[in-house]
């Protein structure tokens, strides 16, 4: 068979390139036919597919005493205590926020419920890691975005309790927005996408199939563009309130044995989770007929209805002549539900429609099949270095401090928080706008701390430093409530791998999250990639991992929250700073620049000082705990002020050369922590500071209603808060 | 309890009445016919049918509506929090209706409300004039009614609870929504059917930011007892 | 039996304060149509049902938006029915 | 200058999934009404303008449908406008 045969246009449709197209027709040894060529080429498409990224990700640590589920499944899985499994995954939807991003974004929440529903949880919590280009250009993807994950998680009753917010010029025209998803399920009752048993029922549920966001997939596996239009309709508009009756008879499934698995439709479909849960089992198959799948629409091909993406539909196996007792549970629920064929050993993928075989495939073929992109990266042009010594000292520590605080990157998060039902489930212990959220397990004492983090200007500048720094931030933002890490999902978003520069950053930042892991110990259980976020002509996004962390602690009573608690109490700073300036806030909002090396990492000195803070946490010597991270310690101190809704008085702080005066107080040296203790507390404080090898130092007394270092600096709080709170206005 | 698709402070609000006060908890799914012999019936919040259309207005139709209104009309308790006070407008329990925020978005916040009415079932525990942090959530809470409406809501006492700042001073900006009088709650003419925005059950624990939406529910069910032992 | 396509407009009442409409209004100000001087936003329910004749479909919509589709606290309705019963397909 | 009133009327595009028209359908169905076949709920957004004539009307409602009324990812519109200036009153 020649490539003359098929249409070069036919191929573009699909996604697929000649060569790929030629391995096709070698397994098949015959050319497919529309239908098959269809569902490969959402099957083989980067977001299903993983050809660019698989080999790299095999580099992530995985591994570790409390996983009991990693990479591979629809969401990863790690034991809490109490009998209880944390399942969480985060996951991208940035290339239909970009065109729709009211429904791109709550579509976005949708799925990734769905993926932890599937592994028999029940959703707690919802994070969201969004970027847009700057404010006030970008409003209307902004707005539109927190809006659309407010209008799906409000409505299911799932909490928004984390997230991130950034605001770059290179997300302009590629918002970003990542959103991850915790939930618990008994460790025993843990369930997995196979599909186990030749004869066992394939059931449909939930919403109609009907014409929506066909290509998706492979639309999220190209760049941006001028054609972009043309292929809206493949825009879907979610459903949550369907979705909140699809997870309730999800959980009632586990009333009963006759569910074998769940299986969440997402990109691709019904071919791909049809494949997908297949293709977990060594010789597994199915086969399906798309006549049975109940419609929005009239006159559906089975290529439609292969490829649709609608939203809020699973697919459940159930033991062979147990379907009534299932579909009743559905009916309970007032949902559809429809058997639409049956698991074989036969390897395949079979779809009739009605009596006509339309479609044959391996499931090897489909899920395994996509030839691995080799690609090779090469370092671009070095980061512009950064001459500290070229930069004028700060005129004025207030002013610069409130410059800071109303960046839009830095300032208060309430204006989106307040938007996000944070509170349903009576189970937030510890409220967004600090560090870490914390969710406890209800009927244990054991509190779940869970965020993300990514600071993509460092990626920028050295990616793989870069990825080392988010996930040591995540890593701190879990310590600072006094819980310990405990795994990973992270969401690689990049610009066009076939640009080498690009690889290149991939290649960095795998490395880094790697080194990072293995360091501290935390292993990646899911992930989640997407590429060719970049528009033709414009430039791409900065490398961006988001990493999204889960911790435990084993009584939330001894949780410890971002602001301050008492007046009186002694404010410290915790670990080292140094002239760590390069890719700071400070030197982009201030100075204009993004420039030099991101802060430097010693991951050992990381440990160390996480060490301590969770073991002064654990003896109670701790009143609060709050990380330094974006804007450094002076901006860290003024939000455990604002949080506390009282200010700080201390002596002027004279750092000792060679740390500069601005590096002291605007630096974003990482492995930092304010934190507040009582006076009673402090001799052994000191004492386990010195066990540890860690720099501590008294910063003043919290109390009072301005911030002030004497003769350095004095802010009233109310001023702090007027910078703070309108940043994002 | 009354569960309609689309509930979700219905597992909250159990939460509080079985594990925290040790009450007896039967949950009502929206086809039953009848009430299992509860002394109290509450309608939690959540966006019942998706609050398609108009908030609550399918789910006022549901089957278990019908027994509800009969109840309530017997001088039955009914209380309902958020989406149930949106229901119970629309099914003409309590007059009025719930229009969007007047900001558009919706609102997840601690609120102060100030308790304008003790003698209630609902509020026994509460003194009059007392302050109480209770969180909302909602992006529907606006209270509206017509002048005529309002001003007998006002003439009986039927304002339960208004938005107020911390010292319990009613004023524009302590009302997070643009309801009209700033009312957070109202009751019935009997006073056995409590509507309001606010969702005590997430803050009956200390570890939940705070313990006032506890004193709504020791309330009703201290009424409840006293009601069956008369 | 015949195929009719009710349409049904729902809109806030005159007392209602409609603070989308007023938010609609400022962002077409903001986008240069100064010229608008006021915007009322409300819901459009396009209702395709069966029915024996327009009459009888004039009862059962009226009845519809009576009983469902329109709160009489804060809303007026109007609409109109259409035999043809195509429309916006 | 003319007082001018334009009805807009938003509707989702036919293949695009309308959760709400679906529901509300279900809910008359619930209610006895199971005569009807479909439901789609839209928006009407009522646009009162000050401009020189009904075909100036047509070109500024038809610029602000395109540009912030209606959505076209996933909604269509039409609108009519009158020069009475009065309706829905
Ligand atoms: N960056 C990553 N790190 C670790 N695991 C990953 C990463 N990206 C994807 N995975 C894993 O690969 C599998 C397939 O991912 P994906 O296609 O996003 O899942 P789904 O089909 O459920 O949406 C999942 O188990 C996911 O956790
Ligand atoms: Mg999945």
């Amino acid at each position: 068979m020649s490539l003359k045969q098929i249409d070069e246009r036919r191929l573009r449709e699909v996604a697929l390139t000649p060569d790929e197209y030629r391995v096709i027709v070698q397994a098949l040894k015959r050319p497919p036919n529309d239908v098959e060529l269809g569902m490969l080429g959402v099957l083989w498409s980067e977001h299903c597919s993983y050809k660019t990224s698989k080999e790299l990700l095999r580099k992530l640590p995985s591994t570790g005493p409390a996983v009991l589920q990693g990479p591979g499944e629809n969401a990863g899985a790690v034991s809490i205590g109490g009998g209880w499994a944390a399942v969480f995954k985060i996951e991208s939807h940035n290339h239909p926020s970009a065109i729709e991003p009211y429904q791109g974004a709550a579509t976005g929440v949708g799925g990734i419920l769905r993926d932890v529903i599937a592994m028999g949880a029940r959703p707690i919590a919802l994070l969201d890691s969004l970027r847009f280009g700057p404010l006030p250009a970008s409003r209307r993807h902004f707005e539109g975005v927190v809006a659309g994950i407010g209008g799906y998680g409000n409505c299911i009753g799932v909490p928004t309790v984390a997230g991130e917010g950034y605001f770059e010029d290179c997300y302009a025209n590629n918002p970003l927005v990542n959103a991850m998803c915790v939930g618990l399920v008994r460790a025993d009752q843990l369930m997995r996408a196979r599909a186990e048993g030749a004869g066992n029922r394939l059931l449909l549920v939930g919403a109609d199939t009907g014409r929506d966001g066909i290509h998706g997939a492979s639309f999220a596996s190209l760049e941006l563009d001028e054609d972009s239009a043309s292929r809206r309709p493949a825009v879907q508009v979610g459903n949550p309130f369907l979705e909140k009756c699809l997870l309730e008879a999800c959980m009632d499934l586990t009333r009963t044995d006759a569910v074998v698995a769940i299986q969440d439709l997402g990109a691709a479909g019904l071919t791909s989770s049809v494949a997908e849960c297949a293709g977990r089992v060594a010789g597994a198959g199915a086969r399906i007929d798309v006549l049975r799948v109940p419609r929005r629409e009239r006159s559906m091909s089975p290529y439609d209805v292969m490829l649709s993406e609608s939203q809020e539909r699973m697919l459940v196996v159930v033991r062979r002549g147990r379907e009534r007792e299932v579909q009743r549970i559905f009916e309970e629920w007032d949902l559809t539900s429809a058997v639409i064929g049956e698991v074989t050993d036969d390897g395949a993928v079979t779809v009739m429609e009605g009596e006509d075989e339309v479609a044959r495939l391996p499931v090897k073929l489909l899920t395994e099949g996509a030839p691995l992109r080799r690609l090779t990266g090469v370092p671009p042009e070095p980061a512009p270095i950064l001459v500290i010594d070229s930069l004028p000292p700060p005129a004025d520590l207030g002013a610069t401090l409130l410059q800071l605080l109303a960046s839009p990157n830095l300032c208060s998060r309430m204006p989106v928080i307040r938007r996000y039902d944070h509170m349903v489930g009576d189970s937030t212990v510890i409220e967004p706008g600090g560090d870490a959220a914390m969710l406890r397990v209800k009927g244990t004492r054991v509190g779940l701390a869970v965020t993300t983090a990514c600071n993509s200007r460092y990626c920028e500048l050295d990616p793989n430093l870069g990825a080392q720094l988010a996930v040591a931030e995540a890593a701190r933002n879990i310590i600072a409530t006094g819980a310990q890490p405990l795994a990973v999902t992270d969401c690689l978003n990049f610009a066009n791998p076939d640009r080498p520069e690009v690889y290149w950053q991939m290649e960095e930042t795998v490395a880094g999250l790697a080194q990072a892991c293995r360091a501290l110990e935390i292993p990646i259980v899911s992930g989640n990639v997407s590429l060719y976020n970049e528009s033709s002509g414009g430039a791409g996004i900065y490398p961006t991992p988001v990493v999204g962390m889960v911790g435990q602690i084993d009584d939330y009573a001894e949780r410890l929250h971002a602001g301050f608690r008492h007046e009186c109490d002694f404010v410290l700073l915790i670990g080292s700073s140094h002239n760590d300036l390069g890719g700071t806030e400070y030197l982009k909002v201030v100075h204009g620049k993004v420039a030099g090396r991101p802060p430097a990492l010693d991951l050992v000195r990381e440990r160390a000082v996480s060490r301590l803070i969770l073991t002064a946490a654990h003896a109670g010597l701790l009143r609060s705990a709050h990380d330094c991270s974006d804007g450094g310690m002076l901006v860290a101190l003024a939000e455990a002020c604002l949080l506390a809704g009282f200010g700080m008085r201390g002596p002027a702080l004279e750092p000792e050369p060679p740390l500069r005066l601005d590096a002291a107080f605007f630096g974003e040296s990482p492995s930092r922590f304010i934190v507040s203790a009582p006076s009673r507390a402090m001799p052994e404080l000191q004492s386990l500071a010195r066990r540890h090898h860690v720099e501590i130092a008294l910063l003043g007394l919290a109390g009072g209603d301005v911030l002030e270092l004497e003769g350095q600096l004095r802010v009233p709080l109310s001023d702090l808060r007027q910078a703070w709170e309108g940043g994002l206005a | 309890m009354v569960v309609f698709p689309g509930t979700w402070s219905d597992r909250d609000c159990g939460w509080v009445i079985d594990q925290v006060l040790g009450a007896e908890l039967r949950y009502l799914w929206h086809k039953d016919a009848d009430l299992k012999g509860c002394d109290c019936v509450i309608l939690p919040g959540g966006f019942a049918y998706g609050d398609y259309l108009r908030t609550g207005a399918i789910a006022r139709f549901a089957p278990v509506m019908e027994k509800v209104i009969e109840f309530a009309d017997q001088g039955g308790l009914v209380w309902g929090i958020c989406n149930g006070f949106q229901i119970l407008c629309e099914a003409d329990l309590l007059p009025g209706a719930l229009i969007r925020n007047s900001s558009l978005e919706f609102r997840c916040e601690w609120t102060h409300l100030v308790v304008e009415r003790a003698d209630l079932p609902f509020t026994s525990g509460c003194e009059e004039r007392e302050v109480l942090r209770i969180p909302i959530s909602h992006g529907e809470g606006s209270y509206f009614a017509d002048p005529a409406t309002l001003s007998r809501l006002e003439q009986n006492g039927q304002v339960v609870f208004r938005y107020s700042d911390v010292e319990g001073r009613v004023r524009p900006n302590a009302n997070p929504n643009g309801s009209l009088h700033s009312i957070a709650g109202i009751v019935n003419e009997r006073g056995n059917v409590l509507g309001m925005m606010p969702h005590p059950e997430r803050c009956a624990e200390p570890e939940l930011g705070g313990t006032d939406g506890l004193k709504l529910f020791r309330s009703v069910m201290h009424s409840a007892v006293e009601v069956l032992t008369v | 039996m015949t195929a009719i396509v009710a349409r049904v407009i729902v809109t806030p009442k005159p007392a209602v304060n409609d603070p989308q409409g007023i938010t609609v209004r400022q962002g077409l100000a903001t986008l240069g149509f100064g010229e608008v001087t006021d915007v009322r936003v409300g819901k459009y329910i396009e209702v395709r049902l069966d029915v024996r004749n327009e009459k009888e479909a004039r009862e059962r919509v009226e009845a519809m938006c009576r009983q469902l589709l329109a709160n009489h606290v804060i809303e007026d309705y109007s609409f109109d029915v259409d035999t043809d019963g195509r429309s916006s397909k």
